[in-house]
């Protein structure tokens, strides 16, 4: 005797399409025009920044970047949804949110630069992300984690949520699924957020597993809002991190949202895509891109012209430049010394760490081959 | 051992209500070794948190806990079920503070039973120490009596930052002693000396001290006169009270269980070798379970230091000497 | 704009109920009345079995024990539908599948009690299963290995498939889920059967996951064929593996079979289930025990009555014991020695580890307290 | 050494074609660093498999297919993202032929880039080679030359065992020697003198051999003679060579990147104290990387051990005797 005993159905949404067109169904309330605008101004000032960013590395000025050219609709989306108080625990690659969630853009990017630079400082989150968890690493690791914020968050009662990014590769990562698990049977107020580029450095999001969705992978778990967003559409992955995070605060559970989105660049600065992908695909991926959405729809909402966007180029360029300024002001002028390796090991730092910190203090940066 | 523990954890989840306990049956089963019996009575559902069955999440949650200010006890059942949470504890617990710079830190600890002994199956028997020992950012505890059990928990719980807490399951249910629910702390970083001896120095730390103290007596009858220390911290070592030690004694036995090979034997060669040889009257040994797999358990006192081959190793050193 | 994206549905199977009815749709061509009466047998036989191996283990005659009480139709369903050639790769308590596979189940059971004795010799399998693996106790890493096999058939050809259990509380490794994820991937030729018994040691199934059943977590993996099957009712269990098996060998990848059971012993010999469960859940379990499920059929069919039950007894009663000797046999007078704890170790023995070999032959087995 | 492992890879292939390669981003892309560069190409889809991103499976699937005869070659993209894998390593990988008692074998190999020094993000300048050492059943290689890693590389997956082969990224563009595609392997088990000398003893292995013999250069011109060991094959020991070498100088150096607290360094020192005690005619040291977390690159020249340094503490050892 055959029976159904279980039934599931995965959505996609979309609210803006390719032409910067509104659907029919866009939400009424949600985004004012300025709204809209910032986050446009938003994406663009993070465009901006990736360039520089990659041109600092080519220019051997700083260490190899992952650039997120193509993918800002998502972080704008899910920063924009979070309030104070929620949690971001990020990958490597949320360069918006980070942005977003500072004292200032340019502290962020600053930040983000000594990071790739490689400077522990640029792991000092601040501002209303000052909970945050800095740039993750070892992939999928980041989930376990947010898991954690999240169950300190429902053992103390507190009305505060957790915002968890993870690549398309990430979703393959055991991490991942015990930490989806786990977030379903304790029904944790954390929001998962699958930002799908389409890659894992070389591997395409097809052969790193065969399931339909991405957002699917949350029914393993029991997760009953799993979702697939068009993440070049801001207002999609807004809407739906939007009335996740409002579950989560609520009691109701974690969320999986799939927001699909192309990385228009290579992986990091040490990649060459051309090794993998045709240039073909990336010309049509171009067409999709956010930032021509987002223009597109302000312009059509008579929000937005050239004029507007030749006085933005040039704020988000200075803004990057002053960041760029900061960043070499302080890896020049206040560099971190052989010391910082010791002092922020323990809270009090051992005895026989104290020799070692010596010596090393003792000793000029040496000489050792291989680059 | 097992009172002692629990009596630590009950202790400090009254006095501290950000410490939690979490792991695999450690609720309503108590443990499997009763470490956690009656918690969840005592402190709730909130704060005895049965996790699903998933080694890597119980240490990352733990991190994601410990930065919000809480304090997570977690439980792995087994030290040879460690493995899948060592990413976890090598790549995000040992480093949060370091990598932020403070901002976001990291106190917690991983407590698990450890070694052989107790006639169970494969991987019921590991001894994982030195593996631990090896990881910047993180302490390494192995208690060796119910009282330091009881005082070196405490502290664990207590430090800022993550520890890796060792329990012999050879010794859960071994020795009498009383231990008094006193709240007090013991210091990290100290080794203990539980015999004072002219000889040779006796050095070794959780299950084996057990056999090291048998052995010191036997080694007594005949005249000789062992000092024995009790290492229970491994990480950071107080490798001050070993070299004084071996400055008195001339001699030293390093001994434990785990695979001799790049075992932490090594690392108390190691120091001594750079801060004391001048002291040494012969060369040192160490007495630790073979190079090879710990065996099922019918060949596991084969595998496991005996009382016997202590006592015969040290005698061959002193006639060496 | 949402759109429905994909939509999946779990079944559940059953052809025998509890009452040892068949239903409408019981598969009129599969098991013969000899082939239903011989698995019947089969369980009976495990189920003796189990109960000496307990109270081997209570007097002091063997180590920790697992008992498959309960489960019994679950591992004769799964090791009946899988032919020469086939690998299995279980967890630590598929003690009936080990029997079908071996060259006797005599020769099974000596080997069950040696494992659990504490002679790494109970690992060695043999007969048809000669490929197969040793019982696994680390939760779910056993998965990864069945991708592994499932992999080289693929690689060189071959039509064979794998048969990879995993326990309810197995579903929530990571590694369980690498596994389906890269099954799903390259299409490979394994089932997966999850032994859902209701218990991972002391926590219930329902706090191990949110998922309505365990077979949607293949839904994660885009694995097509997942199902939830009967677990106690050996003919579901048959049909499904044996159809599963079919697809892999078929080249149509791989599936996900959950069999609701119930563990009817305590977790292993070391577990007291009384304090987490209560008789009453017990005792209802048991009116589902599949022996009492399959001796009903075949007493409805006809092919059994109570002396044949009296004979089954007392032959299975003397195959165990005939078992237990040999185990006692080889303990006793064919002892592993200290060097087989280094002969194994690699091909060829390393110098260093002849010394060791020689320092560990020559002492007796030392004193070490703590038992 | 990026052609040479690439080389020794393809004609593996070549004449076993029970040889596949498997790992993140190995096949079209050729690898992170190119080893695997062409093999795709050469040898198909077959024998060539990009997995998904899953470590513990990476290292858990090999062992499942070493289990049916193939010989694996799994690459972990960097050392630092291997402790997924650790459990099946460990746990199984290790295991496999002693559990089985011989019925199931596991010839595999896992590959992995290793150390820092090339301005990397974090995690991708880890060294764990002592964490592998401590387990029974592995063989552990690490080569520093071209040749020695073609030779040890062609060793490592003839071997009928499980080995851990480790790549010292901080080589894989360094040094230009030709190296001929001879199919011939190097022992395993064994260490290679590489400068022979009277004054001192300097072992070490992978990267920091390159600061080790460019130190020995310049100690030579202030007359000090320094043996330089390269001990390629870490697991297991070839001890015979080091005591040989240091009865001769009477002093010994270790010198590695990885924490120097239960490095493998203390292995080294250990076995020289139980066998060559009276050998030695001063303290011997290691010139380690300091126990605190591999730091960003920015600082990573102030933690891996420089040729000054080494220079500068052997110049303090031959002072101190
Ligand atoms: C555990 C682990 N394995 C391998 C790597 C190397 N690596 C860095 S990024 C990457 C791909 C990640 O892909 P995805 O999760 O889709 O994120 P994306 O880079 O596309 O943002 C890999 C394999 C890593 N960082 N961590
Ligand atoms: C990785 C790991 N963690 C913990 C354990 C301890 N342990 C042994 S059995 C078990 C429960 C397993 O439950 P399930 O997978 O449902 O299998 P069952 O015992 O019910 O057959 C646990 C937690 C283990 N063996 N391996
Ligand atoms: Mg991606
Ligand atoms: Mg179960």
């Amino acid at each position: 005797m055959k029976k159904e005993v279980a039934r599931f159905a995965i959505t996609h949404t979309q609210f803006v399409d390719e032409n910067g067109n509104m659907n029919e169904d866009f939400p009424q309330d949600v985004p004012s025009s300025d709204i809209l605008t910032q986050w446009y101004k938003t994406m663009v000032l993070t465009r901006v920044f990736d360039g520089k960013a990659i041109n600092l590395q080519r220019t051997g000025k700083m260490g190899t970047y992952a650039s997120s050219e193509g993918q800002e609709a998502v972080g704008v989306g899910l920063a924009s949804a979070m309030q104070e108080g929620d949690v971001l625990v990020p990958t490597y690659r949320e360069h918006v949110a980070q942005m977003m969630r500072a004292d200032s853009p340019e502290s962020a990017m600053t930040k983000i630069l000594l990071f790739w630079g490689g400077d522990e400082r640029g792991n000092m989150r601040e501002g209303i992300g000052k909970d945050d968890f800095p740039a993750c690493v070892p992939i999928g690791t980041q989930t376990c984690h947010a898991v954690g914020v999240a169950s300190a968050f429902k053992i103390r009662k507190e009305k505060r949520a957790v915002v968890c990014t993870v690549g398309d590769g990430g979703t393959s990562k055991g991490d991942f699924y015990e930490s989806l698990n786990c977030a379903g049977a304790w029904q944790l107020p954390v929001v998962f957020v699958i930002v799908n580029n389409g890659f894992a450095i070389s591997l395409s999001r097809d052969k790193q597993t065969n399931s339909l969705t991405l957002a699917q992978k949350g029914i393993a778990a029991g997760i009953h809002f799993c979702q697939q967003v068009d993440g070049n559409d801001v207002v999609a992955v807004y809407e739906a991190v939007r009335v996740a995070l409002q579950r989560a605060r609520a009691g109701q559970g974690p969320s999986v949202i799939e927001a699909l989105t192309y990385r228009l660049s290579d992986h990091t600065t040490a990649d060459d895509a051309k090794r993998y992908r045709s240039s073909e695909e990336v010309k049509v991926a171009r067409k999709k891109d956010p930032l021509l959405r987002s223009r597109a729809l302000l312009e059509r909402l008579g929000h937005w012209d050239a004029s507007l966007e030749e006085e933005l180029q040039k704020q988000s360029h200075a803004s990057v430049e002053s960041a760029v300024k900061s960043y070499f002001d302080i890896i020049e002028n206040h560099p971190q010394t052989a010391s910082d390796m010791f002092v922020f090991l323990h809270e009090h730092i051992p005895e026989s760490l104290v020799q070692q910190q010596g010596r090393a203090l003792s000793e000029k940066k040496g000489g050792i081959g291989g680059h | 051992m097992v009172d002692a523990l629990n009596m630590a954890l009950a202790y400090e989840m009254r006095v501290n209500k950000h410490v939690v306990v979490l792991g695999e049956d450690i609720g309503v089963n108590g443990g499997v070794f009763r470490v956690t019996d009656g918690l969840l009575k005592k402190f709730g559902r909130e704060r005895v948190l049965d996790t699903p069955l998933s080694e890597t999440l119980i240490v990352g949650m733990s991190i994601g806990m410990a930065s919000q200010g809480l304090r997570p006890v977690a439980e792995i059942q087994f030290s040879g079920f460690v493995y899948p949470g060592f990413d976890q504890i090598v790549n995000h617990a040992s480093r949060l503070r370091n990598r932020t710079r403070g901002v976001l830190t990291c106190p917690m600890v991983v407590r698990m039973p450890s070694g052989g002994g107790i006639h169970a199956p494969e991987h019921h028997s590991e001894s994982v120490e030195a593996f631990f020992t090896h990881v910047p950012g993180l302490r390494v505890v192995i208690p060796s009596s119910p009282k330091r059990a009881y005082g070196l928990l405490l502290a664990s719980i207590r430090d800022p930052d993550p520890v890796i807490f060792l329990e012999p399951t050879r010794l859960y249910r071994l020795g009498k002693e009383v231990v008094e629910d006193t709240g007090e702390a013991l210091p990290l970083d100290r080794c203990f000396v539980l015999r004072e001896g002219k000889d040779v120095t006796l050095v070794s730390w959780g299950a084996s001290i057990h056999e090291t103290l048998l052995a010191t007596d036997a080694l007594l009858k005949e005249g000789v006169s062992a000092e024995v220390i009790d290492v229970a911290t491994l990480k950071y070592l107080d490798e001050a009270t070993i070299l004084q030690s071996v400055k008195k004694t001339g001699r030293l036995v390093v001994i434990h269980e785990a695979p001799e090979m790049s075992g932490f034997g090594a690392e108390i060669m190691a120091r001594v070798l750079e801060r004391g040889l001048y002291f040494l009257l012969s060369p040192p040994r160490r007495i630790a379970g073979f190079n090879c797999v710990m065996p099922l358990y019918r060949l596991e006192e084969h595998y496991i230091p005996s009382v016997e081959r202590i006592v015969a190793e040290v005698r061959e050193l002193l006639a060496a000497s």
